[in-house]
């Protein structure tokens, strides 16, 4: 896939110093990939990341189910804000895609609205009796990988290639919605063809796959999936997404949002179980891995304590065709006297 | 009292989201509730850029209006720099602040969201967290999430994870005076009373529709929103 | 396989689908009317309707699904017209709406 | 006493019939050309709506004038960066020398037409199913092949309206006003080109404001069957073999649409060619790029001249989106402001 106007769609990601919040979603469905982002981040890569365990979410997934209001969260936000301008930081790192779209939603209205960030330095004033800076830079979890991709390269021992047979990996990627749909100028390559993913999967040996309804929404709709009633709309739009990449037979998908991550993991299994139909060849599904767990896969982190247990596609096939190095036994294993397994699908394979 | 149309243009995110539609179709075109339900985001610009109360009383009183899934979509392409999803935000918030929400079924939701999302925010610090999402309501997290929560601490623990412990790190216990800031934050900016206010008005609707209504989950009111 | 219920369901997509089969009655119907083809959809008709005081009758509409293959939804909503012909009495664009009409719901 | 002279700025339809229109009236006409060949958009052009006379007839015969005429000096290859006025004369400037003097100078500079690249969700460049109508013009002069199999006899094509216009994301909130009329063109010459195709144009409003116009739009719609659906094109998107799948509202039905196509075309609207910066006694002639404006005319509609200040007359589509028959006209007006200004008149 040739791509005419990333370039024209750069952004100025740090090269040190990152403030980093977490993401509500991440941390309750897949703890290794923030676990992952750290790794990478700090051991590999010997960056300053700095955590304050008093941030909280930035409640977004409220905000969006419209049981926050603006006002709150602009000052929820302004708190984080607050916690970064104490630590002396000026580069926030946002793990979440949600957040990162919350957070540059509320720096343009600040910018554009001026009375807004004034009444909002004064409610959080009133309510902790802090004070804050807006950030120099935003940078999302996945953009930092995209930034360092070359030097988390030269330190893999694997790529996005098949060991055996040489050839690319064909993948096809998946970007949040809020991380360039809203603000086109503050992704890496725009919203149309953005290149934070695509850049990874070419840039790290693997074939990009375009497919009809790559820029489709998962289907998260905040309320459509909190609400069990709801799902309907949820697993509708995801499976559109399916239907139109499986023809193509990509060997994974990639993707920087937490939610869509679990939304496509999860929904391959429920539609199994639904109508009996799975998105690839074998009957396995296709495995759906976030940028920071392919970047822990490409620096020699143990599948298991990356968390890609917890993907209901099993990634086995993915990871042999890597020539990742892991025990497959291990995948269940616990610490403690041995746990029974998890069921199997109907369907799908595991 | 303040019309609707004058308490749209109060807010910001409706002052950005509408300067003027010429219904051009780019928005519903690839609008994923447009793709399933009976919704239609340029229609709705063109009722809101109407102007007219009693269209605008429906719009708050319907379905339609809580059909958006906020994808945003629409932002990234609107020729006229339009964005439908904030008008939907701007919409929502004041059919509850009016108390027009439990008139729709999709409405009368937002006393679910408020309960689950709303108080785990202030109890918990966390918009998500894994107890929330329990095997048995969701049994679409699969087998393997069932094996998570059944062994939930060492397979958190494993991945890095604090897992409701104290510390610094993912998934940790939130330490009580930053969940007394949040609350302050909630009291100082409103959220309380958009709160009070959902309460308020799904008491009554259970009352108007014959059923129990308590803070707890075990009442008439909430088991029926919840179809 | 014992298909799971979770609470929810999959969706069929209201979208249009123009790659899908015309069904082979559209072309006898173009052929029966051919002003059909010239129909702009200023909705002229639409507003002198009789018929639509009542229901949900817009003839411009009932051309659409027609072209869009949705002859099925035509055909119920084409049931409400009385034949009256104010209709083509204001179309700028000559189309012969009575009979279309009725070639409509005799399909 | 010699003749006087007037300096041409581009050698397109503007161009072109101003000079014939002053050579005529008596003036000495310098025409310089920035391009190898005169005819601007029109050499690349197959046939003109709304009666299908070849764009070559027309061209050609516009030449013959000019060549023919022994006043007329036409030059190419001159890129006239920038204007100096001395006294009551003007020096056009190539590249910082003095390329030639004048009395009066006429810029019809005309327009480029809108990148469709820049419209990134169509996916011109990158596709390449998907084409622009300039494109289309060249395939049909058999200066380019069809972008899908040649044994394709019934391809599904799109064509979609205001591509870079009434846009304010491409920062054009103008319409283009050609690009209409040239779908309906170009879609009943696909459906003579491929009789057993299928051909939809996505458009906002059919804009058929000229004469022959809204009749040739009807003929699209009785004769070649051409379907015309009410709804902008949100995207384009590969859909395996070269195919590309476009997503709209069928507004009318208040449905989103999806079609799968064979080819795709973006009628492409017209953007400023030059952004003249007016100073004192001089005029930078900039390129545009991408972001600039039309040459505005102060109080043109209450019939001032159409020059930017006393001596540089401006013709043609480089004031603003024009039609064909509209430049000529607006050449030959300009020719006459022309003649009245240099006569002491005006």
């Amino acid at each position: 896939m040739a791509q005419l106007n990333w370039k024209s769609y750069q952004k100025e990601i740090p090269d040190d110093h990152f403030f980093y919040v977490r993401s509500c979603i991440r941390q309750t469905f897949f703890p290794g990939a923030e676990t992952a982002l750290l790794y990478v981040l700090r051991e590999v890569l010997k960056k300053d990341v700095f955590e304050d365990k008093r941030h909280t979410t930035c409640t977004g997934i409220g905000f969006h189910s419209d049981v926050i209001p603006l006002e709150t969260i602009m000052t929820v936000v302004a708190r984080q804000l607050a916690l970064m301008t104490e630590a002396g930081y000026k580069n926030l790192l946002v793990s979440c895609v949600t957040s990162f779209g919350i957070y540059l939603e509320i720096l343009e209205m600040w910018k554009h609205f001026p009375e807004k960030l004034a009444q909002t330095r004064e409610a959080l004033w009133k309510a902790t009796r802090r004070e804050f800076e807006v950030p120099a830079l935003l940078t999302h979890s996945s953009d930092a990988i995209f930034h360092f991709k070359e030097q988390i390269l030269n330190k893999s021992q694997i790529s996005l290639v098949n060991a055996e047979s040489g050839q690319a990996l064909k993948g096809v990627e998946h970007v949040g919605c809020h991380y360039a749909k809203i603000f086109p100028q503050d992704g890496i390559g725009g919203a149309e063809f953005p290149r934070v993913l695509s850049g990874l999967i070419e840039g790290w040996g693997g074939e990009l796959i375009d497919y009809p309804e790559r820029r489709h929404c998962c289907g998260f709709g905040f309320r459509h999936y909190l609400v069990r009633a709801n799902r309907s709309y949820s697993i509708s739009n995801s499976k559109i997404k399916f239907e139109s990449m499986a023809p193509f037979e990509p060997e994974f998908i990639l993707t920087n949002c937490p939610g869509c991550n679990m939304f496509l993991d999860r929904w391959q299994y429920t539609l199994s179980e639904m109508e009996g139909k799975t998105y690839d060849s074998r009957g396995l599904g296709i495995p759906v891995l976030s940028s920071e767990e392919m970047a822990g896969l490409m620096v020699g982190m143990d599948p298991w304590k990356l968390g890609l247990q917890m993907h209901q596609i099993a990634v086995e096939p993915l990871l042999d065709k890597m020539g990742v190095n892991y025990a497959p036994k291990a995948k269940y294993h616990l610490a403690s006297s041995a746990v029974p397994l998890p069921q199997k699908p109907s369907v799908l394979l595991v | 009292m303040a019309t609707i149309s004058s308490r749209l243009k109060a807010d910001i995110r409706f002052q950005d989201g509408l300067k003027a539609c010429m219904n051009c179709g780019v928005c519903t075109a690839i609008c994923p509730a447009a793709a399933y339900f009976d919704y239609d985001p340029r229609e709705i610009c063109q009722d809101v850029q109407s102007g007219d109360e009693s269209i605008l009383i429906g719009l708050l009183k319907g379905e339609q209006i809580w059909m958006c899934g906020q994808c945003l979509s629409c932002k990234t392409r609107c020729p006229r720099d339009n964005t439908p999803g904030y008008i939907i935000q701007v919409l929502r918030k004041i059919s509850q602040e009016m108390g027009y929400f439990v008139h729709s079924r999709l409405g009368r939701q937002q006393l679910l969201l408020k309960r689950a999302i709303g108080h785990s925010i202030l109890e918990t610090g966390y918009c998500v967290h894994p107890k929330l999402i329990r095997p048995e309501t969701h049994r679409e997290q699969g087998p393997v999430w069932e094996w998570v929560m059944d062994n939930a601490k060492e397979v958190y623990e494993k991945c890095g994870s604090l897992y409701y412990e104290e510390g610094l790190g993912g998934m940790r216990k939130i330490d009580s005076d930053t969940l007394d800031e949040m609350h302050a934050i909630f009291q100082e900016t409103g959220a309380f009373n958009l709160f009070d206010k959902i309460e308020q008005a799904s008491e009554a609707k259970a009352a108007e529709m014959g059923l129990s209504f308590s803070d707890d989950d075990d009442n008439e009111y909430l088991r029926e929103i919840q179809l | 396989m014992t298909k799971q219920y979770f609470g929810f369901s999959v969706l069929e997509q209201r979208s249009v689908n123009l790659d899908s089969e015309m069904p082979a009655e559209l072309e006898s119907l173009y052929q029966k009317e051919p002003s059909l083809r010239a129909c702009i959809a200023c909705g002229n008709c639409a507003a002198v309707c009789s018929a639509g005081h009542f229901a949900e009758m817009q003839f411009y509409r009932l051309n659409v699904m027609a072209r869009r293959g949705l002859l099925h939804e035509m055909v119920g909503k084409a049931a409400a017209c009385m034949l009256c012909g104010r209709c083509q009495m204001s179309c700028p664009r000559g189309v012969n709406i009575r009979h279309a009409v009725l070639m409509m719901s005799q399909l | 006493m010699t003749k006087q002279k007037v300096a041409i700025i581009g050698a397109g339809p503007a161009g072109l019939q101003s000079a014939v229109s002053l050579a005529e009236l008596g003036y000495e006409v310098d025409l310089y050309e920035k391009k190898s060949r005169p005819g601007g958009h029109l050499a690349e052009w197959h046939v003109l709506f709304p009666d299908m006379q070849p764009a070559g007839e027309l061209l050609d015969s516009l030449m013959q004038k000019v060549l023919a005429h022994p006043q007329i000096r036409l030059e190419t290859g001159v890129n006239i960066s920038g204007l100096e006025q001395a006294g009551k004369s003007w020096q056009l400037i190539q590249s910082d020398s003095v390329r030639g003097e004048a009395d009066a100078v006429v810029l019809a500079s005309g327009f480029k037409l809108f990148e469709a690249s820049k419209k990134e969700e169509y996916g011109h460049g990158i596709y390449p199913a998907v084409i622009s109508s300039a494109e289309l013009e060249t395939i049909f002069i058999r200066e380019k092949e069809w972008p899908f199999e040649k044994t394709n006899k019934s391809p599904k094509i799109g064509l979609v309206h205001c591509v870079g216009s009434r846009d304010a994301k491409c920062g054009n909130l103008y319409c283009s006003k050609a690009c209409c009329i040239t779908a309906v063109k170009q879609a009943i010459e696909l459906k003579k080109t491929f009789p057993a195709s299928e051909v939809y144009c996505f458009y906002m409003d059919m804009r058929m404001f000229g004469l022959g116009y809204e009749e040739l739009y009807h003929k699209a719609q009785l004769d070649y069957k051409v379907q015309f659906i009410r709804g902008r094109l949100s995207e384009a998107s590969p859909s395996g073999a070269g195919r590309i799948q476009v997503k709209a509202e069928d507004t009318l039905m208040g449905r989103p649409l999806k079609l799968t196509l064979d080819m795709l075309v973006l009628m492409v609207g017209m953007t400023a060619s030059v952004s003249p910066e007016v100073k004192e006694n001089t005029v930078e002639l900039k390129e545009y790029a991408n972001k600039g404006e039309f040459v505005k005319i102060p109080g043109a509609v209450i019939g001032a001249a159409q020059w930017l200040k006393p001596g540089l007359f401006v013709a043609g589509a480089c004031k603003g989106p024009a039609t064909l028959p509209e430049v000529l006209n607006d050449a030959r007006a300009t020719a006459l402001d022309l003649r009245n200004y240099l006569s002491g008149v005006l």
